[in-house]
């Protein structure tokens, strides 16, 4: 088939997890520092977005979409990357892959509040329609599918200019019903383009689950009708992410082309804070995943394997929930955007065009 | 007669069609279960059934795409587009199929298709949940658009839309969805397509709106007669094709034309509203043809301060009627 | 595989010839007079299409674009089919398909001429954009892919009215490449609908040769990931063809759902009339193809089986060329279209509308 | 300075920006090997190389959107539609993406592409090979639209649009490709993108054109001098953002105003010229504002009667110049 003589990835999904001999952690090389602070921004997204969730309830921000259940997709897949080099376009759940990438709380809330001074859109887009040029993040709109042709432009530049940085590029499987997801993955596959297309399946988009979504039940199988892996993985086991995220930057880097990464879990909250999920999905399905959950999941196996103590886990704990609070605190203080502002940035400014070459 | 918001009376209307012909089917993204995303199919899963309430997946090209061929083979769909804004990728089927199938056919075959589409703004909704696309697809003949602003209006013109033999677009103000309320009699009846309506008489400048906007031009119309002006209203409802002969014998009328639209101002309908009155009434005329518009920057911001900026208000409305007046 | 519990043809492609022990048309059942009927609706195809070029060239039609190569795939699957019965989503090369669904030869060189009587546009297309409502083929565009997300939309209607009509749409390997084609499909496999997806795979679209246009290089292993079989085909023998379009047929009918065919073969002309493919192909590889042809190659199989002897052959071209000069001459001395109907059928008129129910 | 045809005068300007800067690249269907459906990038494969010279997969949306990811990351694309019929699957792109980036990022990412689109009709091309899209693109704020109507213009403003920060729309007409010929100059120069050009004085009648209806009008402007009518022309040159001061201070010349498109007319550009008019020099004005213009016909039939009688051409123009002449 077209993908095994590109890749040692086996390309119809289900990757059997590491050697049992080794730990898990062991056998990917990664030591006590790194698995902590995948921790630390696994639970910092979680911690951030509860905090959401709350200011929106208590009517100080209108809107909230969640990436609750995700985490482990996010960290997993940020630290395969390499920080200020390659380029990410996200989309509205990835506030962990942020971030990773080195978003600060403060930043994030002041998104979420809409303030003046938002580095993604200083208060003109939603709260998680993400994007930070200093960190290589790419502006995100709400129009769902479009970034994956971006990826695959910016992917194309960096091979044109002979650049190894990787790019990576998320959506949810709903997303990929779109048109031009199918384009992308296809320029994608013509030229070999150093990009990383990852799916988040969480079950649902909105209300429509997987079947009525995605016909034959899996992404990851449309890897091979474009000549490149497809692989599925548990998305609520960071380690098992990072593993193929891994790999897939590391063919990417290479030149050896582009890979598909289906990570599955499940949508822990409603699909923002617009949605009423009881009217299409049942109590006990969500229980079901809750057990399954990435957060408690990897706390687990830190204390399991040894590698942190719950006193350790604590005071991590307690840094974040500093770190909550002083950025809403300070978020919420900062000033908001101006009306005198609205007419700004239509076109570049006289000066900005003096200064453009 | 009951009282109604503009979201009931368009859910009767619907309920009302899928009830009288079964050939009357509904699809679009979270339309089932979940009744969409603003409960317009509240219900209708439940009634109808997935076969006729179809939760599609989240491709709004083949979801105009298939509700065409289902018209061709006898079906009489009512697509959803969960947002105008998320229209765009369906604009190759709706402008270059549905608008063009009867007339490069010759008329052999025709596309009975409703194409819904919430759409407008001030609803914090953002660059991408609160666009306005009537400029866009009133220009394409084939296509007849609709925009009622009132549930009386909303009920009929949908039933006169899904009955009708060619494709309809039908927008819905999110504004007035739960805004709007007015009387609408239980049972069928329809609204005629292609006709505008004088909502209030006047003799000193006509006032040319549709959806959100009418109200506003309303309210502002109140504040003119207190000061003496008296000014005519006129709702267009239908967008294209557009009923001129309304518009300008009332601008004939009063000499002074204002119009009113909450797009983006370069290229908005309402630049063919004005270049249709200063084609044919321009000897009537006392004063210019005033615009009040959205500006023209690419969407309208989420942060309330630049969204209240980007939207048109009863106040901007009174200052150019009164700017109007006393030209 | 998703593919494999749905459908008893081998989803990964190329399919053995049919037993050697039969001849082939016996092992389909196929007996003298549907095999001469097949290679009388092949070669009017043909024989139309020379005598478009024909009279392009001598200035009496600005455009024309061929079927040339692909009569053996447009036959093969139009025997397939219910004529009147079950419907067919052409493209512009499909001048054999809408042949053998009933079309006549002055029909089709009314079209050409772009008379006003032309029954697929009076005159307002461009020759090849077929559509003709009596024998259920639908009028297309130019706009490459849309058809496909029609198709979808008949097949839909045909399952909601409980009928076991078919529906056929085909396009060329570049239209896949278009989002419109990955919604149909994705569409169609969800709802298993009713409908086959034909891919005339030429080796081209205009100058883009298939490693440009379509990644991994396989229409057919495209399938999989939709749930349907995807199956190869050597779109130059009619009934290879013919076998696996009939099985696609069956499937449809039966409710197990789409299939998609690609079917390679090559295209023996320029693009169209306003192509010059020396720019970008050379002859030899021409050359090469041109032994392969289906035209020679069905002819050949006829005399071999001893289906049909040269003199029977001799008798069906000179049928043949009598209808062509007989289309031609009529069709070149019909009305042409007249500048007063050009606001006609903008929408309904008056009276249309008050029949319309 | 050597007469060159628009099609030269486009590929000259392509070629020596791609050789002034190799962050140029193009990408399209049918650029490479084959230079492109209408010449435009004959030879480039050779000179430049398959790097630079992309021939795109049959797909619009991406061919738009990667150019977009990579003007982001550094690159200056030149992205091409074949017909620009076909640009509706990248109206997403273009119309919410291209055209928002600057704007919702606040100023942080902007898109430096050029999108390059053959339009227009009388070639027979039929439906789908005749549109004119400047209305639709010219709407949506954010995105910049050039149609030159000479070769001097086209090779100008190609330079420009490919060195601005943020996306342009360059329309060019088809049937002026080898029709329309004029002086050009060898090397570098540009022509200033949002600025319309007075072509012809005259103090009787001000004209409005672009494109191919320029040359047209300029035919119908020689007959009405003849008839003691001097007509002043403005080519629109950019149609968005529109240059109204330079049409405003003709029409207050002149007192007279026609515009003329070949596009559809409901909607059309031309509605958003006249209405710029109407509102800012009414009292200016001696007669209505006239318009020639496409009928309301889903687009251009291929036969050559129903073609014609779609075209705007110098006799209606003419027609049209004599009544608002006799007002
Ligand atoms: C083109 C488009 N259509 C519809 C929407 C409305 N919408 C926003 S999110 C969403 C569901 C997305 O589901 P999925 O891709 O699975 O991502 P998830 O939210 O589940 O993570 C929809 C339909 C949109 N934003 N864009
Ligand atoms: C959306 C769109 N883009 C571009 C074109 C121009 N065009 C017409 S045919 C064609 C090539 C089609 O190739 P393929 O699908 O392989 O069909 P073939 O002509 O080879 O049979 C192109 C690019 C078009 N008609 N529609
Ligand atoms: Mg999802
Ligand atoms: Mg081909």
């Amino acid at each position: 088939m077209a993908t095994s003589t590109k890749s040692k990835v086996d390309s119809n999904g289900r990757r059997s997890k590491s050697s049992a001999t080794k730990s898990q952690h062991e056998a990917l090389g990664l030591g006590k520092e790194q698995l902590l602070d995948m921790w630390y921004y696994m639970l910092l997204a979680r911690s951030l977005d509860e905090r959401m969730w709350l200011l929106n309830r208590q009517g100080k921000a209108p809107f909230v979409i969640s990436c609750q259940g995700h985490e482990a997709i996010q960290i997993g897949v940020s630290f395969a990357l390499e920080r200020g080099k390659d380029w990410f376009l996200p989309y509205y759940r990835d506030l962990g892959v942020c971030l990773a990438l080195g978003v600060t709380p403060r930043e994030t809330m002041l998104q979420h509040f809409a303030k003046r001074d938002d580095p993604s859109s200083g208060g003109r887009q939603m709260p998680g329609h993400y994007g930070y040029k200093k960190y290589k993040i790419v502006t995100g709109s709400s129009p769902v599918a479009t970034q994956f042709c971006h990826a695959v432009g910016v992917a194309l530049a960096s091979k044109l200019k002979g650049s190894d940085e990787v790019t990576v590029v998320s959506g949810g499987e709903g997303a990929t019903s779109k048109g031009d997801w199918h384009e992308a993955m296809n320029l994608a596959g013509i030229h070999d383009l150093p990009v990383i297309f990852l799916i988040e399946n969480n079950q649902y988009a909105i209300s429509v689950p997987v079947p009525k979504q995605v016909a034959g039940g899996s992404v990851a199988a449309r890897g091979v009708g474009y000549g490149m892996p497809g692989v599925e993985v548990d998305g609520t086991d960071v380690l098992a992410v990072y593993e193929v995220a891994r790999e897939a930057a590391r063919r990417a880097r290479a030149g050896e082309g582009p890979t598909l990464i289906e990570a599955k879990t499940y949508r822990l909250t409603a699909h923002s804070s617009d949605d009423n999920d009881r009217t299409y999905r049942g109590r006990e399905e969500i229980e079901i995943w809750r057990a399954k959950e990435p957060i408690p999941k990897f706390r687990q196996y830190l204390l399991d394997s040894g590698v942190a103590t719950e006193e350790e886990l604590g005071q991590i704990k307690q840094r974040i929930d500093g770190e909550v609070n002083d950025a809403t605190d300070w978020a919420e203080t900062q000033p908001v955007p101006s009306a005198d502002d609205t007419l700004k940035h239509v076109f570049a400014s006289p000066e900005e065009k003096a200064q453009w070459r | 007669m009951a009282v109604k918001t503009m979201i009931e009376a368009i859910r009767d209307g619907l309920r009302e069609e899928m009830e009288r012909d079964e050939r009357v089917f509904v699809m679009g993204e979270d339309v089932g279960p979940r009744g969409g995303v603003f409960g317009v199919t509240d219900g209708f899963f439940k009634q109808f059934g997935e076969n006729r309430v179809i939760d599609a997946p989240l491709a709004e090209s083949v979801i105009a795409g298939a509700a065409i061929g289902a018209a061709i083979n006898g079906m009489r769909p009512v697509a959803e587009m969960q947002f105008a804004d998320f229209s765009h990728p369906a604009m190759d089927q709706i402008m270059n199929e549905a608008a063009k199938i009867r007339y490069r056919s010759n008329g052999a075959f025709n596309v009975p298709m409703v194409v819904r589409m919430p759409y407008g703004g001030g609803i914090h909704g953002a660059l991408y949940h609160s666009q306005s696309v009537e400029a866009l697809y009133g220009h394409i003949p084939g296509l007849t658009v609709v925009i009622p602003s009132n549930p009386y209006d909303a009920k009929g013109l949908l039933k006169a839309a899904i009955r009708d033999p060619d494709p309809v677009i039908f927008l819905e103000h999110k504004g007035t969805y739960r805004l709007i309320r007015g009387e609408v009699p239980d049972g069928d009846y329809t609204v005629p397509l292609g006709k505008a309506a004088v909502v209030r008489e006047g003799s000193h400048m006509t006032a040319i709106a549709y959806g959100m906007m009418l109200h506003h031009c309303l309210k502002a119309v109140e504040e003119m007669a207190g000061e003496g002006v008296e000014v005519e209203v006129v709702d267009v409802r239908t967008i294209s094709p557009l009923d001129r002969e309304t518009i300008v014998e009332s601008v004939k009328k009063t000499g002074k034309a204002l119009v009113v639209y909450e797009d983006n101002r370069s290229g908005g309908w309402g630049a063919e509203i004005s270049a249709s009155i200063a084609e044919a009434a321009i000897e009537y005329l006392d004063g210019p043809i005033l615009r009040v518009t959205g500006p023209d920057v690419p969407a309208m911001p989420y942060n309330h301060a630049q969204e209240e900026f980007f939207m048109p208000n009863p106040e901007k409305i009174l200052h150019a009627m009164r700017e109007l007046a006393a030209y």
